[in-house]
């Protein structure tokens, strides 16, 4: 954590000399003077608005920071969010919590945003009718305990699947008044073929954990465990230690991933076999076929036979087969969460027979619903159907838009006589309603949730709800009639009956986790009669030739929830770089067969539905396969989110929630199709040795084959005299992801504007730092790279010595300031840019946005006017604020004192960050490693970011 | 015939032409020395607050730190402007009659801000940071003045780039011992230039004049 | 026109007519009095175009950079363009006037005043744009060493202070040149104006100059040494301009044949203007007698010899594009450029900078006007095209694959250079109404000396 | 004794130079002859001297040089010396191009003000443009102007006439 992280023995707002609403509105006040602008005409005299009793925990210019947890899809992911003058500014990882182990994804960084959105519901509202929450309690709630057991028939709570023990409790107590109360779970992130594959292998629903760290061979059957898990932080910081070279002799774990659509997961696989998601099972049994020996699998032998001889890409499953038998007990194989309940099976059957379950995996009791979300919603809407419903309250998500097409769920929330949303937005079940109550955020409110692995932690506000909003929790209890309603004192009530319970309190809210939460593993033991079963009925099968559909979380907007965010819309598609929209993708087979390239349109029905959607060639992709993201083309009154891009739940239904076998497809040669807002046109490196790559056997051999020695071209000029610190950074392509939590985290930190759908298409987007994208390897199958590209920091600057203004010049420590105030925006320096990292100021783009948005900004960073070029600081505010704490403290600066908000961010620790004066810091290390090298070296530019080159790990008996 | 122009055109083109020159040459040098004036720099001129609140008075009769108020300076970038409840610690107990307390009060209770009227603004781009500086050495006075003879405090110094500069470029002109950071009138023992020197041995003061220490 | 080619080569060299001085001032001041219908008709047109340039300016000015099409990497597009054009075609006024002065080319002085007033307003015309295209204009100023209260002061390692240098420096002393040699005909029009008014006016702009012998002998000392400091300002100012890109890294523009190279495509187009001024010039006011064949058969010649130090040139960059092995010069050279998404922008230059010229090579095409203004509107797109693709095109591709992306100008872009146009012609129609665009003066004293010499 | 100024007009520049001659041939005063055009002759004839502008060129263009030069090093190598781009303060070459062109700036202004202060110029009035029939000088006619004692009048207008003048005018001196 850099500055200073206050013990948190009080919370930010529970009690007195708390950050009152009105607190941050004088904040705003003096927003002038606390959120730095570009202007510089000198106004009239400022007013400067004091506290007249100043909070103890703050102190003006300096950040606070606290410790909170977001829920996503059920499961919590402990976070420490930076507050400046009572406003969160900044979302960081907390180094305490499994699921987080210092890092934060893009929607947690995001989330911030989403605090500040103006598009939030502020008030409770009946359509056309009065407000006020009072109204709302009188027409929906229960009465304490009165009235016996039929009380409460015909209310029903449509809830997300959740694991937070403070809601589970709430529900438990509620049933205990009035039994006739329903409850019904449903999210599109909830998955349940995992533990339908526990069900089938042990015999009962079990939730899998997997510890990759320890795992030398990682089998993923269309799992993007790297990415697309509530766990991904923390698989994807394990799977990179399994990985991270510091030495040539340093070992490294193996990656087989088989998928349809290019993952992240997939992007970092030493050998991905691209198969329609369908024929995932194929491969599967047929692995398990080539692991086990045959009295291991005696039951199966005639399936697996089958399967052997029709088994697709043998070389790939004979290979995957060796190295997992060679690393018994040190690998593990992966189902993906869309694969159906055989996969998970096999995978189970597989981890025991190869003695993993203990090692590399664990099984805990499931902290979710085991009954799959559709058949929920479809118990639901029988009981609507059936009049059995007259008051309906829909607590949080959005299944008017998100429930199975076949549903026509919409309507039947309007048959319900009164319901009632609450939600941060009006979206499409919002409009569905006859009641919108304003939902919190989560860094508005009191409550409690659990990571994935069982392990709880606290939800504690950062600042007083910005609107009359109530929690979830709060609204469970005041509906069910219970009597306490604050979420605060909910929360309280549930853990006071723990030991000692105040130093619990204290400690946890501090720490960000419940010490010895975390759920205990159980005994698994393999039963083939369950697996027989659902092998069987996964048999039937798609013909060869027909075309899947399938669906995917997008890796930005998820099942849609994100959509109004901004930062999130704008972030490139980890693959495809595609901004503001969604788009089918397909292989360059298929998008042949379809008559089709990329930017036409394929226009796809099933189930009674029909979509047409902008198509996009992804080579790498499986073939007769088409991938399709959710969370688009959004019809709610979210400004940001509607009508960007398409919206593909119309062809999702009940039956085919995730795959569709055979969906009837037709390509669509648009003429005039308007033009994808992606952010890199060009994907090869046309032979340019830019993101460098290699196999571990070749570095072992000779690093040299991979970075040639001696490139950097000595430099005519004397060298010009440094002095303290000299700020380098490193990064490690071999485990960066592309998963983009770097880009975000940079524009949270640095006041960075987006530009929007036209500003993309004008390739003009702001990001500081991008995640430049190249295929490698053979056509037919392609590896992807991903490269960071920010400002380099070069010691020999191509942009300042262009510069007429002394607009960008040089630091003794080594940074190539960009000094805004100074430039006259002549935008030489970018085309002296090797890099092309510099971004320019077409417009006003930071002053327009709604005031309220202005509190997300960190006062540290100038925001920037028109016409001024910016770039990557290296986020020198944190710098300059750490140098000047260690000169107060007449001290230096410690290694590792200094984070980058990219470094903060990267759940891989790809990228490391220091000074090069210490000969031992991390970065110089790093730096002296082999396989480091400096991108277009040549040039003489000398930058200060280098990158170790990319190794992966083959198997031998594969050619790559 | 008679010419087309009479004898005394001559002096007057003539007079035109030094005119043009002249011109061309002292509107610059008027604009050079314009922004350095106080007009531009509002320098001197005291600002009439909310509250009558002497300086004066407190500084140099009560003899009170400047710490006392402006509690931040050694801590944050910002010295800190006092709470209302900062006023109230001492004028509870004194004069908590005066009428001239009359705004103080009603700020404490309705639970108001008293809005002070800013002094010395810096541009939003210019990242200064009072810690750093108190904690190196720079007077409360170098800046700042002869607060304790202000009965309205007025901005002493131009607060230009070119100011900042000369002591960032020479601090031993400026610096002073940290115990006596908020003295005013302070006096070096010895020649400040000298003295100075050896205070910035002492405290490890640079001469930093890189963009990026004040511009982010 | 009516005697054939032969004889009309064979003409004087500067004139071929037997008025007495009088009657030969007079011929040379009559466009003063001239109320051309024709005239009119362009100034309206042009005016028009004024306009638009101006409004479009201010739309720019107020709104920011981002109306035009420019992006990151095209961060310069057609504004650069723009200036790199309209400078280059500054340069044939300067060149004609001085450089062909101190060879003595004769010839030279029946055109070389037009030409020079083609130079300033053309210089002129290019001076907006870089000041137009900065993302904060109204800081302008900052490009100027002045005692500023943030102590800050430009930075001269980069090429842009150079340039203002120069296209300082080429303006004014352009001016100078050409209004020096202006004097004694402004003296001319005072004496012979009607009215006391026009006399007047032109009295003062004469500075009273009466033409004494000892004034002669100062005038034409300092008349050669502006011709003698003009000469080599034209070849430095193209080749700062030119440093411009060749000072970067970027492939396409870092190379150390630019200066000759733009110079040479400086006074290629330079003199295509020329032509595409005087052709109409001549026909309207009825100089054929006074700017002859032979000058715009003269100019042609140039005009040919140009077009192959520019082919030289071009050949000169593909070669060692080709042979440093270079593989980003290599791109660009051998695959962005005649191949890439504007391969057609490319064969369009190649063929109105390389093939079209070759016409010149026969007198009959030398000695048509049609086709000679034809050709020189040819080139001048040429040119622009030239400067585009070397701006934009290299800047579209350069290290980085990732970051290539392609450029789309927009109506605000388009605008500006079709005002730029109007608002030179606008310039020029005025100058060719006010002020006396053949030397008269010269005149008499060239033909003195020939039929001395005779 | 008593002078005047005598003025003879000329149709071509023949008899203007025969003129200039039986003038230098009787008087030493001095002769002032205006003509629509350069006639380089003359200045022998005239023994007109040297011009020393070229000199005052070279020294405003030296001047030009200096000053860019020094302004260069000044503001980026003294005054607020920066690290740019690695690039050494002292970097001379790149500060040929402005030295360059503020020499040859100041040259051509240092030059042309030379001009003025030589032919004492702007000077809209002259005694000359008094005369009848003056204004055809910038056209076609030459003018010829001397200063003559009163003895020798009759014969300085012998002279002139018999080189041809077409008009003859003579101002009392003062």
């Amino acid at each position: 954590m850099t500055g200073s992280r206050q013990p948190l023995v009080h919370s930010a707002v529970d009690d007195a000399g708390s950050v009152t609403r009105r607190d941050f509105l004088r904040v705003i006040g003096s927003g002038v003077a606390v959120a730095g602008l570009g202007a510089c005409i000198e106004p009239p005299r400022e007013r400067i608005l004091p506290y007249t009793a100043r909070p103890p925990e703050i102190t003006p210019g300096i950040a606070t920071y606290y410790a909170t947890t977001m829920t996503l899809g059920g499961f919590g992911t402990g976070l420490v969010v930076e507050c400046r003058e009572g406003r969160p500014t900044k979302v960081e990882g907390n180094q305490h919590h499994p699921a987080s182990l210092g890092a934060a994804g893009v929607f947690e960084q995001a989330s911030v945003l989403e605090l500040y959105d103006p598009d939030r519901v502020r008030t409770p509202r009946q359509r056309g009718g009065v407000g006020g929450w009072d109204a709302f309690v009188s027409d929906f709630a229960l009465t304490p305990a009165s009235g016996g057991t039929e009380q409460g028939r015909g209310l029903h709570f449509l809830l997300e699947p959740t694991a937070s023990p403070l809601t589970l409790s709430l529900i438990d107590r509620i049933r205990a008044l009035h039994p006739a109360v329903g409850f019904t779970f449903y999210s599109p992130l909830a998955f349940t073929g995992a533990m339908e594959g526990a069900r089938a292998a042990f015999g009962r629903p079990l939730q899998p954990i997997y510890d990759l760290s320890r795992a030398a061979v990682i089998v993923s059957l269309d799992a993007d465990v790297l990415d697309a898990h509530p766990f991904c932080l923390r698989y994807a910081r394990q799977f990179a230690d399994g990985r991270r070279l510091r030495t040539r002799r340093d070992g490294m774990n193996r990656l087989y991933v088989v998928e349809s659509a290019f993952t992240t997961t997939g992007g970092m696989a030493d050998h991905r076999l691209a198969l329609r998601a369908g024929d995932v099972a194929d491969v599967a049994t047929a692995l398990l076929a080539a692991t086990a020996t045959p009295e291991e699998v005696r039951p199966l032998i005639p399936l697996l036979s089958r399967a052997q001889s029709e088994g697709p890409a043998t070389s790939w499953v004979r290979a995957a087969a060796a190295d997992l038998r060679a690393a018994r007990g040190q690998s593990v194989v992966i189902a993906g969460a869309e694969q159906p309940a055989a996969v998970h099976a096999i995978a189970n059957a597989l981890n025991a027979i190869l003695g993993s379950i203990g090692t590399t995996v664990r099984f805990i009791e499931p902290l979710l619903p085991a009954e799959a979300p559709e058949h929920a919603l479809t118990a639901l809407a029988a009981a609507i159907d059936a009049r059995a419903v007259d008051k309906l309250i829909i607590l949080g998500g959005n299944p008017s838009c998100t429930a199975p097409a076949d549903l026509r769920f919409s309507e039947r929330i309007r048959n319900v006589r009164s319901k009632a949303y609450l939600g941060l937005y009006h979206n499409e079940t919002a409009l569905d309603c006859s009641w919108v109550l304003p939902g919190l955020h989560y860094l508005e409110s009191w409550g409690d949730a659990r990571a994935c692995d069982g392990t709880a932690s606290f939800v504690q506000p950062l600042i007083r709800p910005l609107y009359d909003g109530r929690s979830v929790d709060e609204v469970l209890a005041v509906c069910g009639g219970l009597p306490t309603t604050s979420a605060h004192a909910l929360v309280r009530e549930l853990w006071s009956t723990q030991p000692d319970f105040q130093a619990l309190w204290a400690r946890s809210l501090e720490r960000g986790v419940i010490e010895n939460t975390a759920s205990p593993p159980v005994s698994a033991a393999l039963d083939w009669a369950g697996v027989l079963p659902v092998l069987a009925a996964e048999r039937q099968r798609a013909a060869r030739d027909s075309i899947e559909v399938t669906f995917r979380l997008d890796p930005k907007t998820l099942d849609g929830r994100f959509a109004n965010n901004p930062w999130l819309q704008e972030l490139p598609h980890p693959i495809t770089k595609l901004t503001w929209g969604n788009a089918a993708l397909l292989g360059p087979e298929t998008a042949k067969r379809l008559g089709i390239e990329t930017g036409d349109e394929v226009s796809i029905a099933f189930g009674g539905g029909r979509i047409s959607i902008p198509a996009i060639v992804v080579p790498g992709h499986a073939e007769s396969s088409i991938t399709l993201p959710l969370g688009y083309g959004r019809s709610g009154e979210e400004r940001v989110a509607r009508d960007v891009g398409v919206n593909v739940y119309p062809i999702r239904t009940r039956g085919a929630p995730f795959i569709i076998p055979d969906a009837v497809v037709r390509g669509v040669k648009t003429g005039s199709s308007e033009p994808l807002a992606t952010t890199q046109g060009h994907f090869t490196m046309e032979g340019r040795a830019i993101a460098r790559e290699g196999t571990l056997a070749a570095y072992r051999a000779d690093p040299r084959t991979i970075v040639p020695p001696h490139e950097i071209a000595p430099s005519l000029y004397e060298p010009v005299a440094q002095s303290g610190d000299q700020w380098a950074m490193t990064i490690d392509l071999s485990v960066c992801t592309g998963c983009s939590a770097c880009v975000i985290a940079c524009q949270a930190e640095n006041n960075i504007p987006v530009v929007g759908r036209e500003g993309v298409l004008k390739r003009r987007e702001m990001h500081w730092l991008r995640i430049d994208r190249y295929y490698t390897g053979p056509a037919e199958n392609p590896r992807v790279i991903s490269q960071p590209m920010a400002c380099q920091h070069c010691e020999k600057a191509p942009c300042e010595y262009v510069c007429p203004v002394n607009a960008t010049v040089h630091s003794p420590d080594g940074l190539n300031e960009m000094v805004y105030n100074r430039c006259v925006g002549t935008r030489f320096c970018s085309n002296n840019c090797p890099y092309k990292v510099r971004r320019f100021n077409w417009f006003d783009y930071s002053f327009g946005v709604p005031a309220v948005l202005w509190m997300q900004r960190n006062p540290d960073v100038t925001v920037r006017e028109r016409g001024v070029m910016e770039k990557c600081t290296y986020c020198v505010q944190r710098i300059r604020r750490a140098g000047i704490q260690a000169a107060t403290e007449r001290r230096a600066l410690r290694d590792g004192e200094v984070v980058t908000a990219c470094q903060q961010a990267c759940p891989t620790r790809a990228i490391t960050f220091g000074s090069l004066d210490d000969v031992d810091s991390e970065v110089s290390r790093s730096r002296r490693q082999e396989r480091s090298y400096a991108v277009l070296g040549e040039l003489g530019t000398e930058p200060r970011t280098r990158y170790l080159a990319r190794i992966f790990n083959p198997s031998p008996d594969l050619t790559v | 015939m008679p010419a087309l122009f009479p004898k005394w055109s001559d002096s007057l083109l003539r007079a035109c032409f030094v005119a043009f020159v002249v011109s061309a040459v002292a509107l610059p040098t008027f604009a050079m020395i314009w922004v350095r004036t106080p007009f531009v720099s509002g320098k001197g001129d005291p600002v009439r607050q909310p509250i009558e609140f002497d300086h004066r008075h407190h500084v140099a009769d009560d003899a009170i730190d400047c710490r006392y108020c402006h509690d931040l300076a050694e801590r944050s970038r910002y010295a800190g402007v006092p709470p209302t409840s900062r006023c109230l610690n001492c004028h509870n107990q004194i004069w908590n009659d005066s009428p001239l307390l009359a705004t103080v009060w009603t700020s404490y209770f309705r639970d108001e801000p008293i809005p002070w009227v800013r002094v010395h603004r810096l541009p939003d781009f210019v990242y200064f940071d009072h810690s750093i500086h108190v904690n190196k050495g720079v007077g409360c006075e170098s800046c700042h003045g002869r607060v304790d003879r202000m009965a309205r405090v007025y901005q002493v110094a131009p607060l230009s780039m070119s100011w900042c500069l000369d002591c960032h470029r020479s601090p031993e002109r400026h610096l002073r011992p940290l115990d006596a950071i908020t003295a005013m009138g302070w006096r070096p023992p010895r020649p400040q230039e000298e003295f100075g020197r050896t205070l910035r041995t002492l405290y490890g003061v640079r001469e930093i004049t890189h963009c990026s220490a004040c511009h982010r | 026109m009516t005697s054939s080619p032969a004889n009309r080569i064979d003409t004087p060299i500067v004139l071929d007519t037997d008025d007495d001085d009088a009657q030969l001032t007079d011929r040379l001041l009559a466009p003063l009095r001239s109320k051309s219908k024709v005239w009119y008709a362009l100034l309206a047109l042009s005016g028009a175009g004024v306009l638009l340039f101006v409004a479009t300016s201010i739309y720019t000015f107020v709104g920011g950079i981002g109306l035009w099409g420019n992006n990151i990497p095209v961060a310069w597009a057609f504004a650069i363009t723009d200036f790199v054009w309209w400078i280059g075609i500054g340069h044939a006024g300067t060149f004609i006037s001085a450089f062909l002065l101190l060879l003595q080319q004769d010839w030279r002085a029946s055109v070389n005043r037009i030409a020079e007033a083609m130079t300033l307003i053309a210089v002129f015309n290019a001076a907006l744009f870089p000041v137009l295209h900065l993302g904060r204009p109204w800081f302008a100023y900052w490009l100027l060493p002045y005692p500023a209260t943030m102590a800050v002061w430009p930075q001269f390692k980069s090429a842009l202070p150079w340039d203002f240098a120069a296209i300082l420096t080429y303006f004014t002393v352009s001016f100078l040149f050409w209004y020096t040699g202006l004097v004694p005909d402004l003296a001319t029009v005072r004496d012979r104006a009607e009215s006391r008014g026009r006399r007047m006016i032109y009295g003062v702009f004469a500075l009273g100059w009466r033409g004494s012998a000892e004034h002669w002998q100062h005038y034409r000392i300092v008349y050669g040494l502006l011709a003698g400091l003009a000469t080599p300002l034209v070849i430095s100012v193209h080749s700062v301009v030119s440093m411009d890109f060749a000072i970067t890294q970027l492939p396409g523009w870092h190379s150390t044949i630019f200066p000759p190279y733009f110079v040479a495509g400086a006074l290629f187009s330079g003199f295509a203007m020329v032509l595409t001024l005087l052709l109409p010039v001549r026909r309207v006011f009825h100089l054929e007698e006074i700017v002859t064949d032979r000058h715009i058969d003269a100019i042609a010649k140039m005009l040919l010899a140009m077009s192959w130090m520019l082919i030289y040139s071009y050949v000169c960059e593909l070669f060692i594009a080709w042979y440093t092995g270079d593989p980003y010069e290599r791109y660009v050279f051998l695959q962005a450029r005649p191949l890439g998404p504007w391969a057609w922008l490319y064969w369009t230059m190649i063929f109105a900078n390389v093939l079209a010229p070759q016409l010149l090579w026969w007198r009959s095409v030398r000695l048509s006007p049609l086709a000679l203004f034809a050709l020189s509107l040819v080139i001048q797109f040429g040119m622009w095209m030239e400067r585009f693709i070397i701006i934009a095109g290299s800047l579209s591709r350069d290290f980085l694959p990732a970051s290539w992306a392609d450029y789309r100008p927009t109506w605000v872009d388009l605008s500006l250079l079709v005002g730029s146009i109007g608002l030179f012609l606008f310039a020029f129609l005025l100058f060719l109404r006010f002020v006396p665009f053949i030397p008269i003066a010269e005149m008499k004293g060239l033909r003195r000396e020939i039929r001395g010499a005779a | 004794m008593r002078e005047q100024r005598l003025f003879a007009e000329f149709a071509s520049t023949e008899s203007l130079v025969e003129a200039v001659r039986r003038i230098r041939e009787r008087t030493a005063g001095p002769i002032e002859v205006n003509s629509p055009y350069s006639i380089p002759e003359l200045d022998d004839i005239l023994g007109l001297k040297r011009s020393r502008l070229p000199r005052v060129c070279f020294a405003s263009g030296v001047a030009g040089a200096a000053a860019g030069l020094a302004l260069q090093w000044f503001t980026n190598a003294w005054d607020y010396p920066l690290n740019v781009g690695g690039r050494p303060l002292l970097s001379w070459p790149a500060w040929i191009p402005v030295t360059f062109e503020l020499a040859i700036l100041g040259a051509a202004i240092g030059g042309v003000i030379g001009l003025l202060v030589a032919t004492r110029l702007p000077r809209l009035w002259d005694m000359t443009f008094e005369l009848e029939g003056f204004e055809r000088v910038t056209t076609d006619r030459f003018w010829l102007g001397t200063a003559v004692r009163d003895e020798d009048t009759a014969h300085v207008r012998e002279d002139l006439a018999a080189a041809g003048a077409i008009r003859i005018a003579s101002v009392p001196h003062g």
